[in-house]
């Protein structure tokens, strides 16, 4: 059915768009345009909103900023941590939800849980079950004889930490698309696979696995996107700081950071872009890999 | 037979395992939270307080003002989400079955724009809000959420979903655009609806940073916000810490034992969609 | 997936587009001074109209309700003026708060401020230079007036010999000490390095299961290098020719202290408990490095779990050198004349004789005004609570923080290397280059 | 009410839609739009609905130009391809619906709806959801949904292609007894040739936005005015084959054979380009015969004979060109068997090769 647009159809339309478009323009928008131009401020008086000069400046601080670099490496391994992670564990998770057992709604929902709740709040828990002395972790692992680890004030323990936190909280997230994923595999392709002759692993492998490709791919790109955008768990977890001697910065930590306690908002902003680029970039290698792979 | 009983045996052992390890913090949390204070510095760790110190809840509560920021909290959660649902009715429809001059280059600009880190737009945001004298307004906390482009593009996918037959004999039956919107196509997308509402309510309730930012006096806190600035105060008292954390995480909780069948149905299909 | 990868380019070009349009037309206009001659200005010397102004802070707990009973009597005091009082949040906060307003236009009349932020602050012309009220015949100060607060409180508020601030909550480092661990192990409170080393070795046990640090510092130590520095007879940063001087073989001296103590495990820093004070309180450290500020927080829960302390002043190095911590308060340039004289009058309320003594006595801050001490109700007090009375001792061995501006990333940049060099990631050596090189980064911005 | 369409035409971007289309349907009739999918039948239904807007040419209903007029104001009634019900009223709601919009009150619009309700023999599902309806009752609500306002026209979009064979064949009289109950003038689009024959009171045949043919349906079935509306109707379809034309005999030869065969009916000379054509005749008006001597006919070798029951179906060969023929099931015959084949009186068709146009001249 093709329809034309005409200008009263235009006009029309407009009416309706026009509260989401008024709030939208005024605070997506405009602040994206905004940022992107203050990224090149590299003389600007911010009280009297005066830029005297304009430039690359502030790019050039940030590749030579070491500071930047970790961040980006903190990042870098904070993605690594948690995605493939996440995936597996959630992946195996919605697969033994999906077999014919009884309370699937109450496993379900259990896993569910922790996704909505505020983070604020949860990493405030967390900072108490991490705690060194008296954490109900630590003492776990001291039930298997395990050495008692500074969580949150050993620089080499706070990624990994922020990394479990992160995982038990997304986990849920995961296994609900997952499930339905699953849901959606013809089951005559099970049937049809078995009279075969193929047994319960080569059935994941073959059937399984590729039929849930769409799914895997959506939410690993979903995943990375939102992980590389790690800020308020980092936050909450350290209490206003990123870590131990900034040892879990990231990159959206070192943009607040620049942002709100140097009020550099030039070096912010740039950052802000390269950051958009990092994950502008990184997504599109993975709809290349997803083209290849996915098998329908 | 036998190894079916095994296998089975298996995965309840393993499902089992999992949601211990999902519950034990909301566990733990509430089981310090009515804690004496000698009782959670204890090691090994207590299980069951010697007395249930209740106490603790309104020792938390009002050490801060806890109900102001529970009402503000409301009051921005509520507002939000039903200003959001309108715009994104009307947006979406727009969207879906309106046409008009730049409707594509319009909507790939929007879903575009969510791929941007939303703390870029902080600053910006925050210098318009000050001029127009919102700082530590209701309108600060309410009106920059009152449009979301995620929920427009969920609420779209929707509404063409929806056939197009159906508007065509709602004009014929003598029903213009907006009525046909608000009498058939609203009720029709209840589930996706429903789904908006709820991840917008959570993500509203829970929100940190934005409050934190444009809120200056303890009066317009909400909740997440409150509770940091309380987590200074209360230092290392955790059964007061936790009193003050299961407040704020027990009413989403109840939401979503609620709701849950369309919270978990809603992400399932705004994933498999989006 | 086509589309999407279109659209974002869309977004890209609109951006390009937008930022090619913008720029340029600004260039042209030239740097305005920030200096300007203001001992001359003419203020406002009465109130016409009754006027209310904001008081922008970050004192909580005890210390929020001590500033509103001082703000309180204030109000009551007289009927023209009402001040508000509004709680900002942690101080980083409020400084964050106060630059957005200042961009905003919607700064309170009266804001705390530490002297780094006042000296950003007066680059920028936000803050109104005080001399004039200062010296003003009507509602001014008279000379012993001012010769009545603190010298060094009162330099710390001067900028090229202008007033720009006035001392509010000053607090100074002290050492709180458990008495009856030190009573158990014989020992007395130290009073240099070598006995701190000695007595936080010793006292470093463990008992009934829990484990009792020699030595517990604040998290924040890494940022207060420069007090242990000072101590070790070095330098921090010369104020005026701006240079970074702690990589020297005294702040190497002050490092290899520090650290070897945090390496044997006899001192540790908070950690996750966020301060010290209450481990200390708890039993948990023997000595406790902390802010004078924090007696209120030691002392209750000390009462509540049963531990004895006292404090003392901070052991010396080569020298005693403690910091002088805590804000100023300074008013908005953006106010109106009324606001300023109205948020004036509340300065010099809220820093006399009775309420800076009131509000000691209740916060652990020290009194800014010398006839503070030798007033009766805090003498006895302190004879009642020795503990209050440490900070006064100290004030010859008092110092500031440096008020370069940029001091601030400065210190940040500094205490980021110091902190790797706590949690060993760094060598002192390579600590101390690295703390050089990001001080100078950041002096040169 | 009756309609007219003058040199109606619809342009979507470079297709076009439908072209230049003038019909005159009369108050009280069934008019089929009949034609494949794509010839623009449910366009030019469309745009009497109001719901596209034609790019030129006039509507009349009456004598009202409607090409301005609103679809709710044009006082019609519309039952869609997939019935387009409102999932979540009920039955009773659907049907009041339109007449909730027209501000009917309550009262009078729910008794207005259950009398409706009734007429198509739905009155006790009225409190019953879409969903829980067969596609033949969903249907009828449909219907009910579209007369309810008492509309002036009633416009169905192949109301039958989703239902299965035996209630397609109901619903269609039921439709049937509906209008001719209501007396309402109504336009029916189908693809369904049968189903058009069975229905309506004119036909009219389009293909790729071309008007083809207007007339009853046993006019378009007989006489049909080219070879594409021949082809169309009937089934099994009509045979077509090749001849050449003796203009000075008036008789035809069946190409690549020696079968001649006489020519008695009027032919339109004023259509024919060459002489090359086709002869169409339908498998029912063979006659067959296996004796020979009869005259005017032709030879065939028997290929295949399939009985139906009521029918039987010969297929066999002619030089080259297979044809069937349908005969009486008392008639015997066997595969390989040669046999003669004649043509009714007056049946036969002979198209022009080259513009396909039927020659012989018609009745009117």
């Amino acid at each position: 059915m093709i329809q034309k647009p005409t200008f009263t159809s235009t006009w029309k339309a407009l009416l309706y768009l026009l509260p989401a478009l008024v709030i939208l323009l005024t605070f997506n928008i405009y602040p994206i345009i905004k940022s992107f131009i203050m990224s090149f401020y590299t003389d600007y008086d911010f009280f009297k909103d005066i830029v005297y000069e304009y430039g690359l400046d502030n790019f050039t601080y940030i590749f030579q900023d070491a500071e930047f670099w970790k961040s980006v490496v903190n990042t870098l391994v904070f993605v690594i941590g948690v995605v493939p992670l996440s995936i597996v564990i959630s992946l195996g998770i919605a697969i033994l939800l999906n077999t014919k057992i009884r309370f699937k709604g109450i496993f379900r929902s259990i896993y569910f849980l922790p996704f909505v709740t505020s983070v604020i709040a949860i990493s405030m828990v967390w900072r108490w079950l991490y705690h060194t002395d008296y954490g109900l972790i630590n003492y776990s692992l001291g039930l298997f004889g395990i050495e008692k680890i500074a969580w949150l004030t050993d620089p080499q323990w706070a990624m990994p930490a922020i990394i479990i936190m992160c995982i038990w909280k997304g986990l849920g997230y995961n296994i609900i698309i997952f499930l339905a994923g699953l849901q959606n595999i013809d089951q005559q392709l099970y049937l049809a696979a078995q009279i075969d002759g193929a047994k319960p692993w080569k059935r994941f492998m073959n059937i399984t696995l590729p039929m849930l490709s769409p799914t895997m791919f959506f939410i690993s790109i979903v995943s990375v996107i939102n992980s590389f955008k790690v800020f308020d768990e980092v936050f909450a977890l350290f209490d206003g700081k990123p870590g131990p001697a900034y040892s879990a910065q990231t990159i959206v930590y070192y943009i607040f950071e620049k942002f709100y306690n140097e009020w550099e908002f030039g070096i912010a902003s740039a950052a802000a872009i390269i950051l958009f680029v990092i994950i502008f970039l990184i997504t599109l290698i993975q709809l290349r890999l997803g083209r290849s792979r996915i098998i329908y | 037979m036998q190894r079916a009983a095994f296998s089975k045996g298996f995965i309840y052992l393993v499902l089992i395992i999992g949601s211990v390890c999902m519950l034990l913090p909301f566990a733990w949390m509430f089981i310090t939270s009515i804690k004496s204070p000698g009782e959670v510095m204890m090691m090994p760790p207590v299980w069951i307080p010697e007395d249930f110190k209740w106490e603790n809840y309104k020792e938390a509560w009002s050490m801060a003002p806890f109900a102001r920021y529970t009402i503000n909290s409301i009051i921005v959660t509520v507002l939000s989400t039903l200003g959001e649902l309108v715009t994104t009715i009307l947006a979406a429809y727009a969207f879906s079955r309106m046409h008009f001059y730049g409707r594509d280059i319009l909507f790939s600009i929007l879903l575009g724009t969510m791929m941007v880190p939303g703390e870029v737009l902080l600053i910006p945001n925050y210098v318009t809000l000050s001029n127009l004298g919102w700082i530590d307004q209701y309108q600060a906390l309410i009106i920059p959420w009152l449009a979301s482009i995620f929920s427009i593009f969920l609420l779209r996918q929707f509404f063409l979903g929806i056939p197009q037959e159906l508007s065509y004999a709602a004009k014929i039956d003598g029903c213009n655009n907006f009525r046909f919107l608000w009498t058939i196509m609203v009720p029709l997308a209840k589930p996706a609806l429903i789904t908006i509402v709820l991840l917008k309510a959570i993500g509203s309730w829970n929100s940190f940073l934005w409050p934190l930012i444009v809120t200056q006096s303890k009066e317009m806190r909400t909740l997440p916000v409150g509770l940091t600035s309380f987590s200074t105060e209360a230092g290392i008292n955790y059964e007061l810490l936790m009193a003050a954390s299961t407040m704020i995480i027990l009413p989403m909780i109840i939401l979503y034992f609620c709701l849950q069948r369309y919270i978990i149905e809603g992400v399932a299909k705004a994933g498999i969609k989006g | 997936m086509k589309k999407f990868v279109f659209s974002v380019l869309t977004v890209l070009l609109v951006f390009a587009l937008a930022a090619c349009g913008n720029d340029g037309d600004k260039d042209s206009e030239s740097k305005v001074s920030a200096s300007s001659d203001s001992s001359s200005e003419k203020i406002k010397t009465d109130i016409s109209s009754p006027v209310e102004i904001d008081f922008w802070h970050a004192m909580s707990g005890n210390h929020e309700i001590a500033l509103q009973k001082i703000t309180d009597d204030f109000n009551s005091s007289q009927e023209d003026i009402t001040v508000k009082l509004v709680n900002q949040g942690s101080y980083d906060d409020l400084n964050t708060k106060n630059m957005a307003a200042a961009k905003a236009g919607n700064l309170p009349a009266l804001t705390q401020a530490y002297e780094d932020w006042m000296t950003n602050y007066i680059d920028h012309d936000l803050i109104t230079d005080l001399t004039p009220y200062v010296t003003s015949d009507e509602v001014g100060l008279s000379k012993e007036e001012v010769d009545d607060i603190v010298q060094i409180f009162r330099e710390a508020n001067t900028w090229d010999g202008k007033y720009y601030g006035m001392p509010f909550n000053k607090s100074t480092q002290i050492m709180y000490y458990n008495v009856d661990y030190f009573e158990e192990a014989g020992l007395n409170a130290p009073t240099t390095w070598d006995e701190l080393r000695d007595a936080a070795e010793k006292l470093t046990t463990e008992k009934d299961g829990r484990k009792i640090v020699g030595l517990g510092l604040e998290n924040s130590t890494s940022s207060q290098i420069n007090q242990w520095v000072l101590q070790a007879g070095g330098n921090y940063l010369d104020e005026d020719s701006g240079k970074f001087l702690m990589n020297s073989p005294e702040g190497k001296e002050a490092l290899e202290f520090l650290n070897g103590m945090f390496k044997d495990g006899s001192a540790r820093l908070a950690g996750e408990d966020g301060y010290m004070s209450e481990p200390f309180a708890r039993g948990d450290a023997a000595i406790y490095f902390g802010s004078s500020a924090g007696i209120p927080y030691v002392a209750a829960p000390a009462k509540e779990n049963g531990v004895n302390w006292a404090a003392a002043p901070l052991p010396k190095g080569k020298q005693a050198a403690t910091a002088f911590a805590g804000t100023n308060v300074a008013i908005f340039s953006s106010a109106t004349d009324d606001e300023k004289l109205a948020a004036w009058e509340f300065i010099k309320f809220l820093i006399n004789a009775d309420n800076t003594t009131y509000w000691a006595m209740e916060t652990g801050y020290l009194p800014v005004r010398y006839s503070a001490l030798e007033k009766k109700e805090w003498v006895t007090f302190t004879t009642d609570h020795p503990e209050y009375g440490v900070g006064e001792k100290q004030f010859d061995a008092g110092f500031y923080d440096p008020r370069l501006a940029g001091a601030y990333e400065l210190k940040n940049a500094v205490a980021k290397v110091i902190d790797k060099v706590f949690l060993g990631e760094l060598t002192e050596d390579e600590g101390l280059k690295s703390a050089e090189e990001a001080a100078n980064k950041s002096l040169k911005k | 009410m009756k309609i007219q369409l003058k040199e109606l035409s619809m342009k979507f971007d470079d297709v076009l839609a439908v072209n230049g289309l003038n019909v005159h349907i009369n108050k009280g009739e069934l008019v089929s739009l009949l034609g494949p999918s794509g010839c623009g039948k449910s366009t030019t239904l469309f745009m009497l609905a109001g719901l596209y807007k034609p790019s030129s040419g006039e509507m009349y209903f009456g004598d009202t130009l409607v090409n301005n007029v609103e679809p709710e104001n044009r006082g019609i009634g519309m039952v869609f391809q997939n019935y387009a019900l409102y999932p979540h009223m009920t039955v009773l709601k659907n049907i009041m619906f339109p007449l909730k919009m027209a501000k009917v009150p309550h009262k009078k619009a729910e008794e207005k709806a259950i009398e409706m309700a009734n007429l198509v023999q739905i009155g006790h599902l009225l409190d019953r959801k879409p969903k829980q309806l067969s596609g033949g009752q969903q249907q009828r609500v449909a219907i009910a949904r579209a007369l309810v306002k008492q509309p002036q026209l009633l416009l169905l979009d192949e109301p039958l292609s989703n239902l299965d064979a035996r209630l397609r064949i109901e619903m269609r009289e039921e439709i049937r007894r509906i209008q001719q109950e209501v007396g309402i003038t109504t336009i029916f689009v189908t693809h369904d040739q049968e189903e058009a024959m069975s229905i309506s009171d004119k036909v009219l045949l389009m293909k790729d936005g071309q008007f083809q043919q207007y007339s009853k349906p046993q006019e378009m079935y007989d006489h049909p005015v080219n070879m594409f509306v021949g082809k169309f109707m009937g089934n099994p379809p009509i045979n077509m084959i090749p001849v050449t034309f003796d203009h000075k005999n008036l008789s035809i030869q069946i190409n690549g054979t020696d079968e001649k065969l006489k020519v008695t009916s009027k032919l339109n000379y004023e259509l024919v380009s060459g002489n090359q054509m086709l002869l169409g005749v339908r498998a029912e008006d063979f006659v067959l015969e296996k004796l020979e001597g009869i005259s005017n006919s032709f030879s065939a070798k028997v290929d295949l004979v399939e009985r139906t029951g009521r029918d039987t179906l010969v297929h066999a060969t002619v030089g080259n060109h297979a044809i069937r023929a349908l005969v009486n099931q008392d008639f015997v015959v066997k595969p390989s068997n040669i046999v003669k084949l004649s043509i009714r009186k007056n049946r036969l068709q002979l198209f022009d090769a080259e513009t396909e146009l039927n020659l012989v001249l018609g009745k009117e």
